[in-house]
């Protein structure tokens, strides 16, 4: 079945902004965006787009199909029977086409120190029971796609905003037994552009590939931002 | 031209670059350490990996064991000296990894819990529910935050070495983002960049899993090894060729031809087992070689089903109930509803094999260093010896920690020791590329589509799950007519700024100068040996006589592929025959319980 | 690696004030973040009650008047439909920020507080208790 | 984009976070019930005649409990609410792009605190008398 697809083009060499730009794909029951993308650039290799997986893991293929950002590999042409527009990841700077500046996300997740911090020196492994690993696991099954950044209205208003990925990655370790660091992570997760920039949109979560629910990890993350500003008062 | 200095590059940021990357850092705090990925090093293949990673754990295994099992499994072709190191550090490495935070799935009692896995006699695959690789993956991205030596260079794609005398002396590379060549001195590189399964059609692997490093390497004079095994896995879904997880069949799942048949058994893998109660190396817990050669058998017979075009075979996973794939195979179950819109709890899923793994890699010895000065590869790319004709599943993961770190180290102590290169002598090389990309701007007939996908299908009919000589042959002629062709190709977008279509160029170049290698030592392997199987007459069987050999792919200087031998390193456990099912327990295998014994004493956890 | 070439050259799409109107998820956010202006309404009112009490029984009297005017009951309908969609979003929510038991038992829970809540005003201020 | 060297300053909206979030319980589960028996039920004549008759509504307000049920009500049905209220908006204003800053929130909060304050005065005026 033949397709029309509308992809934003943009070329910083010689546009001054963004441009639709409509193409055929032949798209079968299983066709993806992605392989739709795909198949675009087999026309016209000049379209620029980050992919690798295919398989909804490796968090590079997010666009925003008709305004939502999703996987390009993980939705489907069939879902669009009237229009499909794809364009770049909302609240991201274009560098080209679908490829936007993902920096300021890599370093808004750095800048919470994601990392086990626990100053413990065994070869031996830790004990963590099912229950104790339930704590954080859904929150480390982030797969940094930043789909969550396009979601946020919050994000885009104030890009010094470290978000919900981030968040809730400060979360996955603030809530494993076998770590000791959250006061290191905390001061982050209190200043203004940490877990009180978010006004709880929720929408995030319901574009959030994973089911990881950042909405759910940033708006804890206030309790727990909260408590530490109790206890801040009370020890000098 | 930019011009950077470092002590140390690691090309690749996968599970291997990355586990090397930190080992530098902590044995040599003082150098600077250049990490280059030509994607964000989470977005990596090893991310793709479900099942798990093994190593001894359970106080009824032993070491001996998984020593055993890893050199069956490779049909004897594995180096033994390196086996017998892996399989004594693969435990620590785990337990490493999981002090630095890796989610592992846990029994009740807060211990690590552990899986089947084909191949192996026991439980000894640890896993992190079935997003193994991308648990991995992510624990060490984020641990190598906290190293302030890593630099990291993301999306800088890795064009060639700059190599003076047989001394590595830094890399050349394109910054994705700005078109810019740019040139990174250092006293040591490790090449980590992953397989080749892309110059396959079907296959498990990502698109940026291209073989760039091997050729980087083979270019320069390095010898490819054994890169005649690829491995075929027996479940990829058909059209896509996304994986299924082994992990399902550890955890039970049984396969079907299309009457409902378990024909495994006829493939002396039997006898059956009750469906949900998997026996290690029988049936469905087979070696993948011997898994996905029954497939094609079965194909030839005729079968198997017709899933939209594609010939497949049923992975039922029913009897295991929903609640338990829930919980064990939540990522299956997100695969299957996505991409072939079942629901694994309630229908079988059509699986057919796809290309997953290259044994054969880039030729190092047992510390990774390869034959050129300062010059290591680890990981996929690289053939250090471990995986032989057939590499068990989950032995990979493991392989990356174990090695990434042997590799870490001695680039570390490598570069404490030398200084770099002078810039003169690199001058002349970088400039010549420079060139060269240059002149590939232009507008010609030929298209780059077109050249990929003949050489993937060329790939796919002359060096498959079974192979003979008039197909190699075929496949050898087309490959070399693609590389004239090839060489004609021009890039037709001249931008800068994120060209996707230049990177997509020289990929495929590299491409095509490892799949002429995997024909090459094919054709030249007149055997039939784990994952590589022949079907011309007098070659359909082992041949430990002339073939107990690595294969090794040199180029030439016209080009050209030139292959020759070397012998394999056998410590304790001489060849025998390769067998699963009840077979194996039939008395001609008694001599490896003999060594079994003998083995435990020599080797127990340090 | 920072470029700074890089910064001059991509594309910073600028967010408008109208941003919520694009997508239904948006508009129903706004709706529950404006639930609180016909909220700020009856509180208005209660604060004029309370003025009115202090100033004695025929100042209360015109303050029971003055609700009963017609403006004013729909305006606190409003606010009752507000107060009851407000529920609903907070309801939702907070099992997310306190995952105490769960999410489906909380938000009954929570319901019936509310009810009963109401039921005991109801009987209490009009007269019944 | 500011590389983040060293650790920001707290912020100070855990204060005015709890307040919203008790107001936002008050919201859900005290409004619904006190629009209805304050607002809607008295003035569509709903409720058993004079139950809110001066003497009555003075009583439950100033003496019921020695003063404390009036404080309860004024603090969940006003005060509390009244931050809620200030929140919200102060967001939304900067959702809109309106404000959001420190002008805007002195005048929220502000707002909010003087009008909470007046509500406690009279009430204590009342009781004291
Ligand atoms: C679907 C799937 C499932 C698997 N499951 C398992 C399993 O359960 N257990 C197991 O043991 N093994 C498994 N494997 C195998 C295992 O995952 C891989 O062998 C392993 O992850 C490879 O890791 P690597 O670090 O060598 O390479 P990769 O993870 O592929 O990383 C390669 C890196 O090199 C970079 N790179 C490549 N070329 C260039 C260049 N030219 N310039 C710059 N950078 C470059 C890439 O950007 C990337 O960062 C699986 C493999 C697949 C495909
Ligand atoms: S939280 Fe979800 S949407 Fe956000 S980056 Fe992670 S996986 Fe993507
Ligand atoms: S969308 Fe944004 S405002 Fe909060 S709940 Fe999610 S981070
Ligand atoms: S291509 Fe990897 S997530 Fe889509």
């Amino acid at each position: 079945m033949n397709k029309t697809i509308s992809i934003s083009r943009y070329n910083p060499e010689q546009d001054s902004q963004p441009q639709l730009q409509t193409y055929q794909v032949v798209s079968e029951h299983s066709t993806s965006v992605l392989d739709a993308l795909l198949q675009v650039q087999q026309q016209d290799p000049s379209l620029s787009l980050r992919w690798s997986c295919r398989m909804a893991i490796c968090g590079s293929c997010g666009v925003m199909i008709n305004g939502i950002p999703k996987l390009g590999c993980k939705t489907f042409v069939r879902d669009y029977p009237e229009q499909l527009v794809i364009s770049p990841l909302a609240h991201f700077a274009v560098e080209k086409d679908l490829i936007v500046d993902m920096s300021p996300f890599l370093q808004h997740l750095s800048a919470v120190k994601p990392y086990l911090i626990n100053a413990e020196k065994s070869l031996q492994p830790h004990k963590q029971t099912p229950a104790q690993l339930a704590k954080y696991q859904q929150f480390a099954n982030c797969i940094n796609c930043g789909l969550c950044y396009s979601a946020c209205p919050q994000f885009g208003l104030n890009p010094e905003f470290i978000g919900p990925a981030a968040i809730t990655l400060a979360q996955r370790y603030n809530l494993d037994s076998r770590d000791q660091g959250k006061a290191v992570r905390m001061p982050q997760l209190n200043s203004k552009n940490g877990v009180w920039a978010c006004t709880f949109v929720g929408f995030c979560s319901e574009v959030c590939p994973k089911k990881v629910d950042p909405a759910a990890a940033v708006n804890q993350g206030k309790v727990a931002s909260a408590s530490d500003f109790i206890i801040s008062m009370f020890t000098p | 031209m930019q011009l950077l200095q470092k002590d140390i590059i690691i090309v690749g940021g996968g599970g291997a670059g990355l586990r090397a990357a930190i080992a530098a850092a902590e044995a040599a705090p003082g150098l600077q350490v250049a990490l280059l990925s030509k994607v964000y090093p989470m977005r990596s293949h090893t991310v793709a990996a479900e099942g798990g990673a093994a190593a001894v754990t359970l106080a009824e295994d032993s070491l001996a064991g998984h020593f055993q099992d890893t050199i069956s499994g490779s049909d004897w072709l594995a180096e033994q000296n390196v086996v017998d190191y892996f399989v004594q550090h693969a435990y620590q490495e785990l337990v490493q990894l999981e002090r630095w935070g890796c989610p592992w799935s846990r029994k009740a009692d807060g211990t690590v819990q552990v899986r089947r896995f084909g191949g192996m006699k026991t439980e000894r695959t640890w896993f992190a529910a079935d997003k193994t690789g991308f648990h991995i993956l992510h624990t060490l991205f984020q641990t190598s935050l906290r190293y302030p030596t890593i630099n990291r260079f993301d999306e800088y794609f890795v064009i060639d070495l700059l190599v003076v005398e047989q001394q590595i002396a830094g890399v050349l590379a394109i910054h994705f983002k700005t078109g810019q060549l740019v040139q990174i001195q250092a006293k040591s590189v490790i090449l980590a960049t992953g397989g080749a399964g892309r110059v396959f059609h079907y296959n498990t692997n990502g698109g940026i899993v291209t073989g760039d490093g091997m050729a980087l390497a083979y270019r320069h004079g390095v010898a490819l090894r054994d890169m005649e095994f690829v491995q075929y896995h027996p479940t990829g879904l058909p059209g896509s060729g996304i994986l299924i997880t082994e992990a399902c069949r550890g955890e039970g799942g049984i396969l079907l031809n299309k009457d409902g048949y378990r024909y495994l058994q006829d493939y002396d893998l039997g006898p059956v087992t009750p469906a949900g109660q998997p026996k290690n190396n029988y049936m469905e817990l087979g070696p993948r070689d011997k898994l996905s050669q029954a497939f094609w058998q079965q194909q030839k017979l005729g079968l198997t089903a017709d899933y939209q075009g594609h010939a497949v075979v049923y992975l039922d996973l029913r009897h295991l109930g929903s609640q338990h794939l829930t919980q064990r195979l939540p990522f299956i179950c997100e695969l299957a509803k996505a991409y072939v819109n079942i629901d694994p709890a309630n229908s079988p899923i059509p699986i057919r094999p796809a290309v997953h793994y290259t044994m054969g890699g880039i030729l190092t010895d047992i510390n990774c260093h390869t034959s050129i000065a300062g010059l290591f590869a680890v990981g996929e790319c690289a053939s250090v010896g471990l995986h032989g004709a057939n590499r068990l599943g989950s032995n990979s993961l493991s392989e990356l920690l174990v090695f990434g770190k042997v590799a870490g180290e001695q680039a570390a102590a490598l570069a404490q020791q030398t200084s770099l290169v002078p810039v003169s002598a690199i001058m002349a090389q970088s400039k010549h590329q420079q060139t060269s990309i240059s002149s590939l701007f232009g507008n010609s007939s030929e298209s780059m589509v077109a050249i990929r996908t003949e050489m993937t299908q060329a790939m796919e009919q002359g060096c498959g799950i079974y192979r003979d000589n008039n197909g190699m042959q075929r496949c050898l002629t087309s490959l070399h007519n693609l590389k004239s062709r090839y060489a004609r190709l021009t890039v037709s977008d001249s931008s800068k700024v994120y060209n996707s279509a230049l990177l997509q160029h020289v990929e495929l170049g590299f491409s095509l100068d490892v799949a002429e290698a995997i024909c090459r030592s094919a054709l030249a392997r007149t055997e039939s040996r784990g994952a590589h199987q022949r079907l011309d007459e007098g070659m359909t069987t082992r041949n430990d006589r002339d073939f107990l050999q690595h294969s090794l792919a040199l180029r030439q200087a016209d080009g050209s592929t030139a292959i020759s031998w070397q012998a394999v390193t056998i410590t304790s456990l001489p060849p025998t025959e390769r067998r699963y099912g009840a077979a194996a327990h039939s008395p001609a295998n008694s001599n490896i319980s003999q060594l079994k014994a003998a083995q435990e004493k020599g080797l127990q956890h340090e | 690696m920072p470029d700074p070439k890089s910064a001059s050259t991509a594309y910073k799409p600028v967010m408008s004030r109208h941003w919520w109107l694009q997508h239904r998820y948006f508009q129903l956010y706004m709706l529950r973040e404006a639930t609180v202006l016909p909220l700020l309404f009856f509180i208005i009112c209660l604060l004029y009650g309370l003025f009115s009490l202090s100033q004695g029984e025929v100042q209360w009297q015109s303050w029971l008047t003055f609700m009963a005017t017609p403006w004013v009951v729909l305006l606190n309908l409003l606010a009752f439909s507000a107060s009851l969609y407000h529920a609903k979003t907070f309801f939702e929510l907070f099992p997310r920020v306190m995952p105490l038991a769960p999410a489906a038992l909380m938000i009954v829970a929570q319901w019936l507080a509310t009810f009963i809540v109401a039921a005991g005003l109801i009987l209490l201020l009009g007269g019944w208790l | 984009m500011t590389p983040f060297t060293e650790p920001p300053k707290r912020s100070d909206e855990p204060i005015w976070w709890a307040l919203f979030s008790a107001g936002g319980v008050c919201f859900a589960v005290l409004m619904p019930g006190s629009i209805l028996a304050l607002a809607l039920l008295p003035a569509l004549g709903l409720t058993s005649a004079d139950s809110l008759n001066y003497a009555r509504v003075s009583a439950l307000l100033y003496q019921a409990l020695y003063g404390m049920a009036g404080l309860a009500f004024v603090g969940g049905v006003i005060c509390l609410p009244l931050f809620h209220t200030a929140h919200r908006i102060q967001h939304g204003l900067h959702d809109l792009k309106l404000g959001g800053g420190l002008l805007s929130k002195i005048c929220c909060y502000g707002l909010a605190a003087f009008a909470s304050a007046i509500a406690i005065g009279l009430l204590l005026a009342g009781q004291l008398q």
